[in-house]
């Protein structure tokens, strides 16, 4: 199943799919679009294949770091607008330890190694490449 | 031999070009892929002289070497999340 | 506004109630009712007032630390079944490292403060009070 | 002067009893309180020496000092979330 999608993030989905009563302890973590400076979407584009495979790999090294626990993550593509949600991840298992810490793993590695790209949309027409260097923004702004 | 190049985001604004299939002599890296492109799409050359790389779906230095019928990426900063 | 409930929690409701295009971060934590041992379900009970009470003092301190997020909880009383969530928080903030330390300050505080109690069931009928010691456990069964 | 005691859960069931006015001379502490629960509910001295409690609905010590119509629970270890 494909951890990209198009479509707005469901968060009970994915609850349902990592939740089980051997899981008392639950961590999501949505992160969602900012209005910063006017910002009213980002368009979010990706090397679609190698993310979704960087996405399995990383899933993959959780699972094995926390064994008993389950850990998914959708990331949504496309325009999406300030206030909605661009990734969700979710992470169940035994003890909330190991729920949290699994699912700030998963986030910090997204950060790092998704081949994902975020162009800002602004209320007067204009865009801007988010890059990880934020002062070589303004190509087009 | 022919690779396939794919561009994207800022990348693939600069080249105006998403996909490519590159002709390089063997034995070539990525490295010498890249030199091929800034050849072959001059609006590339503001790129960062080592810019992230893929090579068949995989994050590579630029001397990893690519064979016939590879597929290199060429990658902007990634800010994924 | 109680943060008591005796209806199952509903993490999208949460969600509405701390998301804003203000905050890119949120971190949920949902703990739930563990089979071990065969626990069918457990009966929460609660000093409710003070419970409340207890529960506004710890959101006020999380507020205090971190004055951009928004978090809320809501926790549930009665019998709940094994694999539902007994207790719901969500921290909304500008960036994810203050949504996920907010939220763990939050359980954390929880677990050592609030005025409420477990009755485990189990599929023969016995119960068993589950107090912090557990060892101390088996009256009951 | 009166004062009004509340049990929970393990508690409850060892007093048999949730709610219960008692009558202490002043001046009384919180543990004062607790003395004299033990006397009345035979059942709660089993609970440990010193119990958790709770005065107007928040966490004290024993010897933090009781008034006219105050509230003292007795609380279980807390087991939350």
């Amino acid at each position: 199943m494909s951890h990209i999608t198009r479509h707005p993030l469901d968060v009970n989905d994915l609850l349902a799919r990592v939740q089980g009563p051997e899981r008392g302890g639950t961590c999501v973590f949505l992160g969602s679009v900012r209005n910063d400076d006017g910002v009213t979407a980002i368009d979010y584009s990706a090397y679609e294949q190698m993310a979704d495979e960087e996405i399995a790999r990383i899933l993959g090294e959780a699972q094995r770091q926390w064994p008993d626990a389950r850990v998914i993550l959708q990331h949504r593509l496309g325009e999406i607008p300030a206030g909605e949600a661009s990734i969700a991840i979710a992470a169940a298992a035994p003890h909330r330890d190991e729920a949290f810490t699994a699912c700030r793993f998963v986030i910090e590695e997204v950060k790092k190694r998704l081949p994902i790209w975020k162009k800002e949309m602004f209320a007067d027409g204009t865009t801007a490449w988010t890059d990880a260097q934020r002062q070589a923004k303004p190509t087009t702004r | 031999m022919t690779v396939s190049v794919r561009f994207f985001a800022r990348y693939a604004e600069l080249a105006g070009c998403t996909s490519s299939a590159v002709h390089v002599p063997m034995p070539a890296t990525v490295g010498d892929v890249i030199a091929k492109v800034r050849e072959l799409f001059p609006g590339t050359r503001i790129m960062p002289l080592r810019p992230l790389a893929a090579l068949n779906r995989r994050q590579v230095k630029l001397d990893a070497a690519v064979n016939e019928g590879d597929e290199v990426a060429l990658l902007p900063p990634i800010s994924g999340g």
